[in-house]
């Protein structure tokens, strides 16, 4: 479904990943962990195409994307949740949902109502300006209009961050289910344990701009082992 | 001009016309009518044998500019005579350093009139004589009811209160006044108000670019009075820029217009065809063209009558009544500058537009420029001054 | 240099006070480039034309202008419009104060009641933008608003009742007959004409510039360029941001004033036409263009763009404006952040390639130049 | 004659004048964050290419080898040269679009030869925008006046006079604008409401990338947004085009009132146009009528001065604060 | 030019300090019916929100509980639809921003807000030079830096910093205000472990050493247990519970709503 190989990329002539390789199965749950600064996001946006690689490929189903323009990619089914919202602010709740609908090609199985499920409170703020939504409620937001695309594969970065505990553990449990039911492939990045524990199929390990490690779901039981690869 | 003028081999004028800018449309006539003056006298073998050598960058219709340029010309080129400015603002620029280095100036615009200083030659018609040429002869034709609508600024102003001491002389009234700013384009209120005044003519003294949109308003609204003015066609030339019949039963009191019928304007060979075989695509000639044309003419024969470019003789020969028998005044007829106000006696003329926009004269005489000379005594030749007079100088005067 | 250890202490203060973050140009190359400069500047009279040397006065007089808008623009972040209000609503004070008191007395009286009256219009409009939450681009355009509204006020002056004693507003047509700047008591001992105006306005722009470096290199100045860079967050350090733009844009109004002054002494007249739209525009693209997170930027490109404009249309003629609008594109397309930046990284970089690991005092943060 | 009627009458033209006038400006400052100091010239683009086309003389376009328009009947040749004059304007805006205001054009080239790209897109950059603007600005006057003079002949104004009793008429032409104004507003907010472009167009400015990842070709919406602006500017010209006199600066006439009902009106461009062009072109109307003139054109920049002091976010947030006090109290 | 860069009298804050006395002195923050409204929304629905001095509360609830509300209307970015909010015994309701701080509030806001263009330095010269001057500040600033772990970086843009840094850098400027009450919103979302082992340190540090108050909003239940002597839960807009770190995260309802299932602490 995914495949990066060899990728070399920056921001304005500052190297920021060296050499990563990485590959994502159809169907799978695939897990980014690593600590700050260490380039995580900035694969993300390599992928979905913002930023541009210097050396290296990105294929996504079977196509070689690397020259691919962003929106492009989004067309072709990927969704991207980034870090930090990026809610359009001036925006209504319901407009920032419908941008996300609006690359969706009609065959949608997971429209509005079934979001709404997930996340009430976007329901009841179809009207207030994403801006003025709360953290938490921005996060939600942000996966909301994700999922109404109906991507094939989704990236995303982070999504725990600012939300609250028990929503952070549904996540996991609607992430897994839309997995499972829609047969949406993921890929994310995460600092919580948990979050990586209760998602992931696998998870790559990243240091200073390369993936390190693999690890199975197995060393995924093992707590100790991830939590090496998020502390110091 | 410490050097004083005549030890150079060529006679330097200094040509300040705008061929940019906001003013363009009525300046580069202007700048167009000087060279060909110039070109004229130069082939003719020049002025007392030297060639004329002018400078004439383009001011580019901005008053800064102008004064840059101004000082160019007296401080580096030395310039023996200069004609510069469209707008009165500009000569106001102008003025003061014209003042503080006693350049030779000519002033060629139409304009509000009242000017009285010794360095200045303020050549065009004033107000008081486009409007006295125009303003008596619609009452005659109309009736005595006038409604003014006027440019909001100093020329505008003045030449309303012209109207008003030249309706007073005419036994007519002015029953209505509105001045328009500058910047205003949009007329309906305007005609609405001389709809409910209904005068039995307008006198018009709008100008600019924002302001000939008010022919065109009033044309459509039906609004169909005659119109009086000093500043419609003979600068602009909106009776051929407009869709007839804008223009239809405008009456234009002016000194010159490129269709006036005189024999020196339209014969062949006349004055229309040298200046369009020297610029074939120019659009129009237009009156103060002609201003500038006679005007360098009459420096010509200051100069000759003075045997010197020194600007102070020549300013004496031009104050001693030098006359030119310039396009505008017919066939044995020459026009007079007035040695005490530097202003000219013009040959006026009132021209009319019909619906289709042909232009013909239907009045002409010489006016005088009296108030200058009659009512405040401006005598540049006895007395320097560096002052303009306004109407309430003739109110005053009048008492 | 200095020998005596006080004035050493004096001068090494004021050094000290005129450098920092804020402002560009730290090394000694610089302050070398700097004093030719100067140099040419003083014998500017001896070896150009006087023409040229009264135009540079003008020139001069407008650097102020400019550099009025760089503080409150480029380093407080409030883009106004409006500092040609000051500039002419001074010159119509100092006109009107001139012509009524004969002498160097109504003068120097016309001066200061001039800066003054410009500082007060700037404060009151500045106390009724700031305390009235009007921020970014309604200022901008509520600043050009008022700029028309007296334009327009100003062209309809032009009857008697508009005469303020012996001074006629005069309308569009504008003030004649303002009296030169002059210095003294009775008699005048020193009058600001042609070679005298182009001292003082050089003198003043001197003046201007080292006071302004130092007051942007002061806490005051890093408190500016804070609040350019992020009001809010100024605000909660403790910072009366309201308080620190109303004094900045009125400290403004004030050296837009100066300027005004200085310009109407040279032309000895002015008119409404300071007021439109292109004239209000003027600073701007100066600012813009000469690099408007400096001092020397603004300052530049006012007499360069001034001068060319001038070169232009004495050689060009038709075409002037279409290349005149073509440097402009040139300019702010490919040197965002200025033309003096621009020609400093330009220097810097050219300097590096020399003397590679040479000892250059110009390294700056990453990212944006703060000069 | 009732006051009120004459007053009505006289209101339409000012509304017209500033909503035309605005729209275009609204566009492009709302949506793509670019000041156009230029908008003036947009619509004096509009003018020309209208009265060219309509005079026959659309050979003196670049690229227009003959007069299609001279061929039309009577009847048609007035819209079909205002046609003309939208599609040249918005081409124009392309192409002003294209090389200065994304720098796609220099970007193109420098890639080309230098290796990288040289210009930052103008969008967002309210500042930098205005200068480039205002160098476009320059440069398109005088060029118009270098390529076609100091004026064009003008065209005459349709429709004739409208009476409205003792003796008073108004240039039909001018109600007609009125509702052309209406019209547009109404397209505008069917093209910003009932469809996604509107609701892209203004994603793209808050967050370029956000959009380009949720599938929005911000390229295209950043030409479309600006064509659209500029084709209502060339909108205005065309229709004012008749009504104005054909010179190189009749720009500048529009820009002030275009700025001014641009902030007045705050962000949303239909209903802070329409709402600024009513307040607006009711306080002209009003003052013009009754003082003249020079008290109209005051009271509209006073009034202007006052909205932005007193509803800084303009009118249009002036509802939405209704809309919320409304909902507090309910 | 004065050294404090708006000319405002350090001293104000002793004075107010001393003026204060006869109100309880403990108490440094309250807020008495405190409500905001936005539009039909009533964020925070009167709310009596007590803080002691010295103390240090960590603030919870759920997403949109209007945590944030409350602390903007703290720090008067937001003001209130109803009610009044003291610190140190003055009613501070219709103060400037500005007036709070220099009377002893501080603030690290939800997002990060450096001054991007500046180098690091200046960044922390701002809230340090308005309070000293000369050699006092020279050292403070080179105390803050320390603190902040960023000595090495000084001139270096703060844009170049990462996340994590930037957080520190924020709050050590908020600190260097010399507060006695400070508010942080999210200080370690988006921070690794070890980062917000950091931080808690600090936080912990600057509470016991220079007995600052503190006010923290955080989701990170670890966190909060390893720095909160009490906790408030705000849920949709009021006061939820109080009361210690154990009571809370054993409520059942503070499970429901907040905390969901099973906790990891
Ligand atoms: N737009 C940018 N320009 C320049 N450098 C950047 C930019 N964005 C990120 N960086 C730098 O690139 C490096 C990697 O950043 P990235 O955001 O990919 O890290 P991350 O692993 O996602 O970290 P975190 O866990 O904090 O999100 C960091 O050093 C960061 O400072
Ligand atoms: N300007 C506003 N207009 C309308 N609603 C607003 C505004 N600001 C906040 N709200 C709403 O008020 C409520 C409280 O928001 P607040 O930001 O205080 O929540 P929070 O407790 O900080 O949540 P989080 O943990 O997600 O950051 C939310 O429902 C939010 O959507
Ligand atoms: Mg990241
Ligand atoms: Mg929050």
């Amino acid at each position: 479904m995914l495949e990066v190989d060899g990728v070399r990329a920056g921001y304005d002539s500052t190297p920021i990943l060296r050499n990563v390789d990485l590959s994502v199965e159809e169907g799978e749950i695939v897990g980014v962990m690593g600590k700050n600064g260490v380039g995580k996001s900035t694969l993300v946006k390599t992928i979905v195409g913002l930023v541009e690689p210097d050396e290296g490929t990105v294929r996504f189903d079977g196509r070689d994307v690397t020259d691919t323009p962003p929106h492009e990619r989004a067309r072709s089914g990927m969704g991207y949740i980034p870090q930090g919202r990026e809610i359009f602010p001036d925006l209504t709740v319901e407009q920032n949902l419908r941008m996300g609908e609006s690359i969706n090609d009609g065959s949608s199985a997971l429209l509005y109502e079934d979001v709404f499920d997930y996340f009430p409170i976007l329901d009841e703020r179809r009207g207030q300006k994403g801006g003025t939504m709360s953290g938490g409620q921005q996060q939600m937001l942000a996966i909301a209009r994700a999922l109404v695309a109906n991507p094939d594969l989704l990236l995303l970065d982070e999504p725990s961050e600012g939300i609250q505990p028990s929503i952070v553990q549904q996540i996991s449990e609607d992430m897994r289910a839309i997995n499972e039911d829609l047969g949406t492939t993921i890929l994310f990045v995460e600092q919580n344990l948990s979050v990586i524990r209760d998602m992931a199929d696998r998870c790559y390990a990243m240091e200073r701009g390369t993936i390190v490690d693999e690890l199975g779901a197995t060393d995924l039981e093992d707590e100790e082992t991830i939590a090496s690869y998020l502390a110091v | 001009a410490l050097m004083g003028g005549g030890s150079s081999d060529t006679i330097k004028l200094g040509i300040l016309e705008d061929q940019s800018g906001n003013f363009a449309l009525v300046g580069s006539p202007k700048h167009k009518a000087s060279l060909l003056a110039i070109e004229e006298i130069n082939n003719d073998g020049g002025i007392n044998g030297q060639q004329i050598e002018y400078y004439d960058p383009d001011p580019q219709s901005s008053n800064d500019r102008y004064l840059e340029l101004t000082r160019r010309m007296v401080q580096q080129r030395d310039v023996d005579a200069l004609w510069a400015g469209y707008s009165s603002a500009t000569r106001e620029t102008i003025r003061p350093y014209i003042d503080q280095q006693d350049q030779l100036y000519f002033y060629t615009t139409q304009y509000e009139g009242g000017v009285c200083d010794k360095n200045v030659f303020a050549v065009g018609p004033t107000a008081r004589q486009q409007l006295g040429s125009v303003l008596p002869y619609l009452v005659e034709e109309y009736g005595p009811r006038i409604y003014t609508i006027a440019a909001d600024y100093n020329f505008g102003q003045l030449s309303a209160d012209w109207v008003k001491v030249l309706a007073d002389e005419n036994d007519a009234e002015v029953i209505g006044e509105e001045f328009i700013p500058l910047s205003n384009s949009q007329f309906s209120s305007t005609i609405n108000r001389i709809q409910d005044a209904d005068p039995d003519f307008v006198m018009s003294m709008l100008v600019g670019q924002n302001h000939t949109s008010f022919y065109e308003q009033k044309a459509s609204a039906g609004l169909d009075i005659p119109i009086g003015t000093s500043t419609a066609m003979a600068q602009g030339y909106e009776h051929l820029r407009l869709d007839p019949p804008a223009m239809a039963n405008i009456y234009a009191g002016v000194n010159y217009m490129q269709e006036i019928p005189t024999n020196r304007n339209t014969r062949d060979g006349g004055f229309v065809d040298r200046y369009y075989d020297m610029w074939p695509d120019a659009p129009y000639l237009n009156e103060e063209a002609e201003n500038n044309y006679f005007s360098i003419y009459m420096y010509k024969r200051a100069v000759e009558q003075a045997g010197t470019t020194d600007q102070e003789e020549v300013k004496a020969a031009l104050e001693s009544g030098i006359t030119y028998p310039a396009p505008e005044a017919p066939d044995g007829e020459e026009i007079k500058l007035v040695p005490e106000t530097h202003h000219v006696n013009h040959h006026m003329w009132v021209m009319r537009a019909d619906e289709n926009h042909n232009v013909e004269a239907v009045d002409d005489r010489v006016i005088d420029e009296t108030f200058l000379k009659d009512t405040v005594g401006c005598d540049l030749t006895s007395k320097d001054e560096e002052k303009q007079y306004t109407p309430q100088d003739y109110y005053e005067e009048a008492g | 240099m200095a020998t005596d250890a006080d004035s050493a202490g004096v001068l090494g203060r004021f050094v000290d006070a005129i450098h920092g973050p804020n402002t560009m140009g730290e090394s000694r190359r610089f302050w070398a480039a700097f004093g030719v400069v100067a140099l040419l500047m003083v014998t500017f009279p001896l070896y150009m034309l006087e023409s040229a040397v009264t135009n540079m006065s003008q020139y001069l007089a407008l650097t102020l202008l400019a550099l009025s808008l760089a503080v409150v623009w480029g380093f407080t972040g409030v883009l106004s419009f409006g500092q040609v209000a000051f500039f002419a609503v001074a010159g119509y004070t100092y006109g009107i104060v001139g012509i009524n008191v004969a002498g160097p007395l109504g003068t120097m009286a016309g001066l200061f009641v001039a800066v003054g009256v410009a500082a007060l219009f700037a404060a009151v409009l500045g106390y009724f933008m700031f305390y009235g939450g009007v921020s970014d681009v309604y200022v901008t355009i509520m600043t050009l608003v008022v700029v028309l509204v007296l334009k327009t006020f100003l062209d309809q002056t032009a009857g008697d009742k508009w005469t303020i004693g012996e001074a006629a507003l005069g309308g569009f047509n504008g003030m004649p007959g303002i009296p030169d700047l002059a210095l003294g008591i009775g008699e005048p001992f020193l009058v600001f004409d042609d070679f005298t105006l182009f001292y003082a306005a050089l003198l003043a722009l001197l003046v201007t510039y080292l006071g302004l470096r130092a007051l942007l290199n002061s806490d005051y100045g890093r408190v500016m360029v804070a609040i350019r860079e992020d009001e809010d967050r100024t605000e909660m350090l403790g910072y009366d941001v309201k308080r620190v733009k109303l004094t900045v844009f009125t400290f403004g109004g004030a050296l837009a004033g100066l300027s005004g002054v200085l310009y109407v002494t040279y032309f000895n007249y002015i008119s409404p036409s300071e007021l439109s739209l292109t004239a209000a525009s003027l600073p701007v693209i100066w600012v813009a263009v000469g690099g408007r997170k400096t001092l020397l930027g603004p300052i530049v490109a006012t007499v360069a763009i001034e001068r060319l404009g001038l070169f232009l249309s004495v050689n060009v003629g038709d075409w002037a404006f279409v290349i005149n609008g073509l440097l402009l594109l040139v300019i702010v397309l490919l040197l965002p952040e200025g033309l003096v930046p621009g020609l400093r990284d330009l220097v810097s970089w050219i300097g590096d390639r020399r003397d590679e690991g040479g000892t250059d005092d110009t390294t700056e943060p990453s990212g944006e130049v703060i000069e | 004659m009732a006051p009120g009627v004459d007053l009505l009458v006289q209101f339409f033209p000012s509304f017209a004048k500033i909503v035309l006038a605005a729209t275009g400006l609204a566009i492009i400052f709302g949506i793509m964050g670019v000041i156009n100091l230029a908008h003036g010239e947009f619509i004096m683009v509009g003018a020309y290419a209208t009265t060219l086309a309509y005079n026959g003389a659309l050979g003196a376009l670049p690229l227009v080898p003959v007069d299609p328009i001279g061929v039309l009947p009577g009847a048609v040749q007035l819209p079909a040269a205002m046609l003309t004059g939208v599609l040249v304007t918005a081409l124009f805006g392309l192409v002003v679009e294209r090389t200065v205001i994304s720098g796609a054009v220099p970007n193109w080239i420098a890639e080309r030869t230098i290796g990288r790209p040289v210009v930052k897109p103008m969008y967002d950059r309210l500042l930098d925008s205005m200068v480039a603007t205002w160098g476009i600005s320059l440069i398109m006057v005088q060029l118009v006046r270098n390529l076609y003079g100091n004026s064009l002949n003008g065209i005459g104004i349709p429709f004739g006079q409208f009476s409205y009793g003792n003796g008073l008429s108004i240039s039909t032409y001018k109600l007609v604008l009125a509702g052309v104004a209406a019209l547009v507003l109404l397209l505008l907010y069917v093209v910003f409401v009932r469809t996604d472009y509107g609701m892209r167009a203004r994603a793209t400015i808050q967050n370029e990338g956000m959009a380009k990842s949720l599938g929005v070709d911000t390229e295209r919406t950043y030409m479309a947004t600006f064509a659209l602006g500029s084709g209502l500017a060339g909108l205005t010209g065309a229709l004012y085009a008749p009504l104005q006199t054909i010179v190189p600066g009749m720009g500048g006439g529009f820009l002030v009132e275009a700025f001014v009902a641009v902030v007045v009106g705050g962000a949303s461009v239909v209903v802070g146009t329409l709402l600024a062009g009513g307040l607006l072109g009711f306080v002209y109307a009003l003052f013009a009528n009754v003082w003249g003139t020079f008290a109209g054109r005051i009271m509209l920049l006073v009034v202007a001065i006052l909205v932005i002091r007193f509803v800084p976010q303009g009118l249009s947030s002036l509802v939405e604060r209704i809309r919320d006090r409304w909902a507090e109290v309910s | 030019m004065s050294d404090t860069a708006d000319g405002m009298d350090p001293a104000v804050k002793q004075t107010s300090a001393e003026l204060a006395t006869g109100v309880d002195t403990d108490t440094i923050l309250k807020t008495e019916g405190i409500t905001k409204r936005f539009g039909g929304l009533t964020a925070i629905d009167d709310v009596d929100f007590d803080v002691e001095a010295g103390e240090l509360r960590c603030l919870i609830g759920p997403n949109g509980a209007g945590k944030s509300t409350l602390l903007n209307l703290i720090t008067g970015a937001l003001s209130p639809s109803e009610g009044e909010v003291y610190f140190r015994g003055h009613d501070i309701t219709e103060m400037d921003p500005h007036e709070r701080i220099r009377r002893g509030l501080s603030i690290k806001f939800q997002v990060p807000s450096v001054y991007e263009d500046l180098t690091v330095r200046e960044n922390v010269r701002l809230p340090i030079q308005r309070l000293a001057s000369g050699a006092e500040r020279d050292e403070r600033m080179a105390d803050a830096l320390a603190a902040a772990g960023l000595s090495a970086k000084a001139d270096v843009a703060a844009s170049a910093l990462s996340h994590g840094e930037q957080q520190q850098l924020e709050i050590g400027m908020a600190a260097s205000l010399d507060p006695d009450l400070l508010l942080l919103d999210e200080p370690v979302a988006g921070l690794s472990v070890d980062e917000r082992a950091e931080i808690a340190e600090r936080i912990t540090q600057l509470n016991e050493e220079r007995s600052i108050a503190f006010v923290v909003i955080e989701h990170d239940t670890d966190f909060v247990a390893e720095i909160a002597d009490h906790v408030t839960v705000l849920h949709q807009g009021e006061t939820f519970r109080e009361g210690s770190i154990e009571e809370i995260e054993t409520d059942p309802e503070v499970q429901r709503i907040y905390l969901g299932g099973e906790t990891d602490a």
